[in-house]
């Protein structure tokens, strides 16, 4: 038994992200330096107020890496959740212009205003995938498109101010010190820990890979491939609808520029967390693990006062060696388990 | 012929994959001019060795020599350079492009830096009749039903002129008439000194063809005989370790039942013309035909799977009109597919969950799936098909070719359904297995449920069905009950020759 | 959209009486920068009040073409021009997005008898006859100017730069001002430059960002407002600890201004974008006036002071979503 | 013979689009209008110059969507060929700056130095994922970002102008009467029929078909696959590099922003010329009519008088239109043929 809980830990698809993701912890905590608090001296880069930070800027990345992923398992794409952010975003700011003080069930009610939005645009997109037969990429570029112009033109490229009530919650501190606001995290956490119970324990979510892994042989077995299908994207979309809320609610504004070029930094961080593309692969906290290591990239370029004019060099070497190493290691860490036991 | 020379040798070779000691210091020495057969149950390291004697695999351990020569191939590039061919068990292609082009991948003809499509027509052309095979060659490979992709790269190997040719289990999917074709060009290759080695799960095709028989049992070679020296039974006994007994008929079936599947006056253009046929409780139907003759199709369209079909079919006495894979499975109508690899399995996903894909639901409590419930029917499965492999969590990709077999079959036994249609169920399992499922089909029509049975095995329908039906060219050529069938009188309907 | 279509048919008709003289109608091609950016959008809504103001004066017909790119490119823009030109335009405005890639097309338009004026951001090797605007580095240097006002010239200054897209030329261009200015005073040390995607929650998330790896900062020189559209450093930063100054001055950043975080803010009158430049083309082309090259426009120093004015400015010239408390500042 | 030839026109993979094409061109013809040239009545947009500008227009696109087609019919994508075509232009700029008269042969050379940068950068892809076994899109990611970086690094984001002689080559009008510049337009179908011939007769071209088809059954046949996927993502590499010389000679500067966000559209016009994504399908000369037909959709936006508000929207649903126009008249022209045969 202690060796099986071992072997999962050693052989999990999460072994080899985890190592990268501590290891750059490692080296920002020892490079970014330290600072005087109060007399006492906190590192710059190991303290609550920094690793919260790094976890809220992953957050949104993450929870829309965490549907991401689901579609990535299906065999398809969505390049249209930035989109999708922006457009949820923008139209709950706008439904919610001028009320300036909610209550909780307005609260509640905004989330599932903005968590609608999503889910309609994402069924859109699986419903044109699966009616129009036409590839995922072409049908999400185009949505892509429609979105971001419908949030323009109902916006006009304001930034719209959402009511305080929704700051107040997405900035609760919940007993927390100081300036710290887990909320962000909690929500990445709470989706990833969904999803993954989604994709490994439920039926819709073994249809999911089955799907991405050999279409014709699930129509052998009898899956209808429609209703997935629509559902993975609709999922896709409430992701990313839950995303701009807590987003949204955070910065406390809404416009149609939001979330614009995240498409591929999402896709991405499905992938670093391991999800194939060819469809079949993938997992939900890897995801989120995914989108984590992306934004330490960018934490680690301003913690280690890297020249800023070369951040863009520097992230994009990074993600070929974090996806590197990350392969590498989980590829040690299975094999060491595996000698151990011969 | 002991005096002959040597054409291949292995020594002590070995070599694991995660889990899995697939061979373990096999050494065979392969007479030139000979053909020698390979045999061992599913997953016991046939094809392996195949593999690392063409370059597509490296040993971990051990040599090769050909012809007395060491060789270390790094790929499989050198190895057809060196003159060794395969016929691989399972059917890779480049399922986009033509024949003619997958025929001359490695080196097209070509006229100036151009590729000359004439000549690699003309090339193709001359493979596929060497073999006798009535295949298109400028058809795309992926439009080609399984028989004929088989014969494709049957062709393939043996037109690229190999001196040594490796047949993996090579007519799997071939009725009779296009196996004695291959086999009378193996002798013929044989006569001109080529060396063949024979990788078979059928008995007969061993012992009509080959000289020596290697047996391979988990990795090792535990007899290398020459055919004069084994009958079937010691053959049998060598590869699983006991014997079986073989029925050579029926034995008691039940009084069949009412009507559980009927299709009348069943067409869809270019594949099948006007079948009617019915089968009842506790019966076996036999579908006989050649390859080609539209046997897929028509289970295929029974199964909701061709929406140009027109005729009606009832399941379970009731219509079913627009039929789709799902609503045939509620009404109790199940499809075990001829292509495992395509259709039957998702090789990303491993053993257990191929096996629970279709009664996912009945596995599970409001959208969760009951993992206990779950491993002990992927459990069950193992023991009753006796799948060779690590363990129930085990990927489908790294199974062998037979191993995966079983699964499909486990997948749709588990679906428990009241119409069974099974097309080409035992392709490359091993005899010992195939002697099981073939029990478990008994036993379902022990129970009252129906089967339908494809095969292109006649010895196999013959020895399962309750009635036979022949086919040719899509339309219904003939009815046998079982008392009645032999394999010439099969033959003669399948074939239209009198 | 048949309105439009109509329009065009006049020109068609005018194009002919184009040499002759007393013209009924005048299309001016307006090409931004990018359509979704606010400030040109603002300065569209200049243009087309500028056109129907000037429609009624001069009793020439003036209309607005707005054929702006989506997003910043200045290969799409010298298509645009060129597309103006084949579609018959009459002047065409124009603010580069790159000032190497249009100046080949506005010197064929030239050429084809269309002229240019730019705004914004010059091509200045270019035929183009005037440009209004401000100097992107002088732009720079009133940042850092007003920011060293803020702070105290008696402790060391950590300033830190946002500066949004990477490989936008003016925004270089005023990040080279500020950091020029910032020499000047010893006590002041640039942190860095810091870019990121230009939406206001990815800047604001830049700072906070920045201020965690680097919390000696207690300035910031924003060459763009992108962050302060958002009230997120409302909260999260401190007024006693950090200032900001940062050129636009947007409704949504007014508060910025109030709470004096952002005690100073550098407005861009991008309505006047479009309405000077109008009233140039106007003057050139129908009054037949001499206009000078250069026209400067100066930047509004928005503070506490005139912040109730600055609001009611906004309103004016259409925007929208403006707290009602500073409206009622101007009275 | 004859038969034959109408089955190719009719059942040709270029039916479909070319009838969507001419279907548009036929709408901007009927709605857009006419001006008054010299008392001759001339259509606002079926003139010369009209044309040709679209051609022009398209054609920095159509060269590098041959070049994606070429990426995605071996089964991989690129989404660096924005940043290439960035970087070979602000480099070649650099290089070339100060000289003022080139000559002919300083012309050449410096379409040798772009094409040289382009195929670097694409074998470098290449090299990155055949080495180190990762999905192409995140190696091209990571490129993306890196070779932006170092154009950028290199220029600090200026316009750096190209010396007139090369203008003088791109704009040449050979022979043509008034303001017409034939020479992108010629670039991109000559690149094109060049890259038809190479992908359907040689060898190489076979074998990439191959590659991207089966890459098992392609390693079975003996075929070494790494040189292949290099060379793809070369040949990738000079489409970008050749599309970035006619770009900054024709438009007289190059900078490091050129090319922002171009690959999803350089892919989309790819997928609309009839290149699966997974692999194994695609045509150059197809990929060329899909850029065209992307850039039409644009310039319709315009000659057709829409509000430019909306040409997010429009654009978005037009791709998704055509494409299923596309297939559904290809699908139209194949069976309207083999009708008329049986
Ligand atoms: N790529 C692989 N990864 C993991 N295991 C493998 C792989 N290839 C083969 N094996 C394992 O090696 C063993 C031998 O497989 P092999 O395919 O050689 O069997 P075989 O004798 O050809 O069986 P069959 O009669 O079913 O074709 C099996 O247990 C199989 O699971
Ligand atoms: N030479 C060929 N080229 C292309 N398609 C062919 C060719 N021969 C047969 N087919 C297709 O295959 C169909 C018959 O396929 P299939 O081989 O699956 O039938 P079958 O009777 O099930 O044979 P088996 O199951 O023994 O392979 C034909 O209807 C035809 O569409
Ligand atoms: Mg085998
Ligand atoms: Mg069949």
């Amino acid at each position: 038994m202690m060796r099986r809980s071992w072997a999962a830990v050693f052989g999990s698809q999460q072994f080899g992200l985890i190592v990268v993701i501590l290891l750059l912890c490692a080296l920002l905590t020892g490079f970014s330096g330290s600072f005087n608090d109060h007399g006492r001296s906190v590192n710059n880069f190991l303290n609550a107020g920094t690793l919260i930070q790094v976890l809220t800027d992953s957050s949104f990345f993450a929870v829309m890496a965490v549907g991401a992923t689901i579609v990535i398992i299906s065999g398809g794409i969505d390049l249209s959740v930035g989109s999708t952010y922006a457009l949820a975003g923008v139209l709950m700011a706008m439904v919610l212009r001028g009320h300036h003080d909610l209550g909780a069930g307005g609260v509640l009610g905004a989330g599932l205003l903005c968590a609608g939005i999503g889910i309609a645009c994402g069924a859109a997109n699986g419903l044109l995938i699966c009616s129009l037969g036409v590839h995922p990429f072409i049908i999400t570029l185009g949505t892509m498109l429609v979105y971001r112009g419908i949030s323009f033109v109902s916006s006009r490229a304001e930034s719209i101010l959402v009511p305080q009530s929704l700051t107040a919650f997405a900035k609760a501190r919940l007993g927390l010190p100081g300036q710290l606001h887990p909320i962000p995290m909690l929500v990445m956490i709470g989706v990833a820990v969904l999803g993954w119970v989604f994709l490994t324990r439920t039926v819709a979510g073994r249809r999911i890979f089955a799907v991405g892994g050999n279409l014709l042989a699930s129509k052998y077995s009898g899956l209808r491939v429609t209703p997935i299908l629509i559902g993975v994207y609709a999922i896709s979309g409430l992701t990313a609808g839950i995303a701009a809320y807590v987003g949204a609610s955070f910065y406390g504004a809404a416009s149609s520029a939001d979330g614009t070029s995240y498409e591929l930094f999402v896709i991405a961080s499905a992938v670093v967390g391991g999800a194939s593309l060819t469809g079949g692969k993938g997992s939900a906290i890897s995801a989120m693990l995914g989108a984590l290591l992306i934004s330490l990239m960018r934490q680690s370029v301003r913690s280690l006062h890297f020249d800023q004019n070369y951040e863009s060099i520097i992230i994009g070497c990074a993600i070929i060696v974090a996806v590197v190493l990350d392969r590498v290691s989980a590829r040690l860490g299975s094999r060491r388990f595996y000698k151990k036991q011969a | 012929m002991s005096e002959q020379a040597t054409a291949i040798e292995t020594r002590a070779i070995s070599k694991s994959f995660p889990g899995v000691l697939a061979l373990d210091e096999v050494s065979v020495r392969i007479a030139k001019g000979s053909c020698h057969a390979l045999v061992g149950e599913n997953g016991a390291g046939k094809s392996t060795l195949g593999k690392i004697i063409s370059g597509l695999i490296a040993p971990d351990k051990g040599e090769i020599l050909l012809y007395g020569q060491e060789v270390r191939f790094s790929g499989p590039l050198q190895a057809i350079q060196a003159g060794v061919g395969m016929v691989h068990q399972e059917l890779v292609f480049c399922e986009n492009l033509s024949v003619a082009e997958n025929l001359c991948l490695d080196a097209p003809p070509t006229r100036g830096p151009f590729v000359d499509h004439a000549e690699m027509l003309r090339r193709a052309k001359k493979w596929l009749g060497s073999i006798q095979a009535d295949v298109d060659p400028s058809a795309k490979v992926g439009d080609l039903p399984i028989s004929k992709q088989q014969l494709v790269q049957i062709a393939g190997a043996v037109g690229r002129g190999a001196r040594i040719l490796i047949f993996d289990e090579p007519t799997s999917s071939l009725s009779q008439r296009e196996t004695q074709v291959l086999f009378d060009q193996i002798r013929q290759l044989l006569s001109s000194g080529v060396t063949c080695v024979y990788v078979s799960h059928r008995m007969d095709e061993i012992f009509t063809l080959c000289d020596k028989v290697t047996v391979l049992r988990d990795g090792k070679v535990v007899d290398t005989s020459p055919i004069e020296a084994l009958d079937r039974d010691s053959l049998v006994r060598k590869m699983i370790g006991r014997a079986i007994e073989v029925p050579t008929a029926q034995q008691s079936h039940r009084e069949p039942g009412k009507v559980l599947l009927q299709v009348e006056n069943f067409t869809s253009a270019g594949k099948f013309t006007a079948v009617n046929f019915s089968v009842r409780a506790g019966e076996i139907l036999g579908l006989a035909g050649l390859v080609g003759a539209g046997r897929t199709e028509i289970a295929e369209a029974i199964f909701g799977l061709d929406p140009a079909v027109t005729g009606s079919v009832e399941i379970n006495g009731k219509q079913a009109q627009r039929r789709n894979p799902q609503t045939c499975l509620k009404m109790g109508l199940g499809l075990v597919p001829e292509d495992r690899k395509r259709q039957g399995l998702i090789l990303g996903m491993n053993a257990r969950e191929n096996i629970s894909l279709p009664t996912l639901p009945e596995l599970s409590i409001a959208g969760f799936v009951q993992g206990s419930r779950e491993r002990s029917l992927a459990s069950q499965s193992f023991v009753q098909m006796r799948v060779k492999a690590p363990s129930i969590e085990s990927s489908t990709l790294g199974l062998s070719g037979g191993n995966q077999q079983k699964l499909v079959i486990a997948k749709w036994l588990a679906a428990h359904c009241d119409i069974l249609l099974l097309d080409e169920p035992t392709r490359g399992v091993d005899v010992g297995a195939k002697a099981e499922i073939h029990e478990l089909i008994r036993k379902l029509a022990q129970d009252g449920k129906s089967v339908l049975v494809i095969s292109s095995e006649l010895p196999e329908l013959l020895i399962l069905s309750t009635r036979i039906i022949a086919i040719r060219e899509g339309s219904i050529v003939g009815e046998v009950p079982a008392a009645h069938a032999t394999e010439e009188v099969l033959m003669r309907m399948m074939t239209g020759l009198s | 959209n048949g309105g439009d279509t109509t329009t065009t048919s006049e020109t068609k008709v005018d194009s002919t009486t184009k040499v002759e003289s007393g013209k009924k109608s005048l299309t001016i091609s307006m090409i931004a920068k990018s359509s979704t950016n606010p400030v040109f959008l603002s300065a569209q809504t200049g243009a087309e009040a500028a056109a129907k103001d000037l429609s009624a004066k001069t009793g020439v017909a003036i209309k607005i073409d707005w054929r702006t790119p989506e997003k910043e490119d200045g290969q799409v823009q010298a298509q645009r021009i060129a597309q103006a030109v084949n579609e018959h335009a009459d002047a065409i405005l124009l603010s580069c997005s790159d000032a190497g890639k249009v100046t080949e097309a506005i010197d064929e338009a030239v050429s084809k008898g269309v002229p240019v004026m730019t705004f914004d951001s010059d091509a200045p090797l270019s035929k183009r006859f005037a440009f209004y605007g401000v100097d992107d580095i002088a732009t720079g240097k009133l940042v850092m100017q007003e920011l060293y006002k803020q702070l105290d010239p008696q402790k060391p200054a950590n300033v830190a730069i946002l500066a949004g897209n990477q490989n936008a030329p003016n925004l270089q261009k005023r990040v080279q001002g500020v950091k020029e200015e910032a020499k000047s005073h010893s006590n002041v040390k640039i942190v860095g430059t810091f870019y990121h995607i230009e939406t206001p929650q990815d800047a604001a998330a830049e700072v906070l960002r920045v201020m965690k790896a680097n919390p000696q900062i207690n300035g910031w020189a924003m060459i763009g407002g992108w962050p302060l559209f958002t009230p997120t450093l409302l909260t999260d930063l401190d007024p006693a600890k950090v200032k900001i100054v940062a050129v636009d001055c947007l409704p949504a950043e007014l508060a910025y201004i109030e709470k004096g975080i952002a005690p100073v803010l550098l407005a861009q009158p991008t309505y006047k974008w479009g309405y000077v430049s109008v009233e140039t083309i106007v003057d050139k082309l129908i009054n037949k006036k001499e206009v000078p090259v250069m026209n400067q426009m100066e930047l509004v120093r928005v503070s506490k002071e005139n912040l109730g004015q600055w609001a009611k400015q906004l309103q004016d010239w259409g925007f929208k979503d403006i707290d009602p408390k500073y409206l009622a500042m101007s009275k």
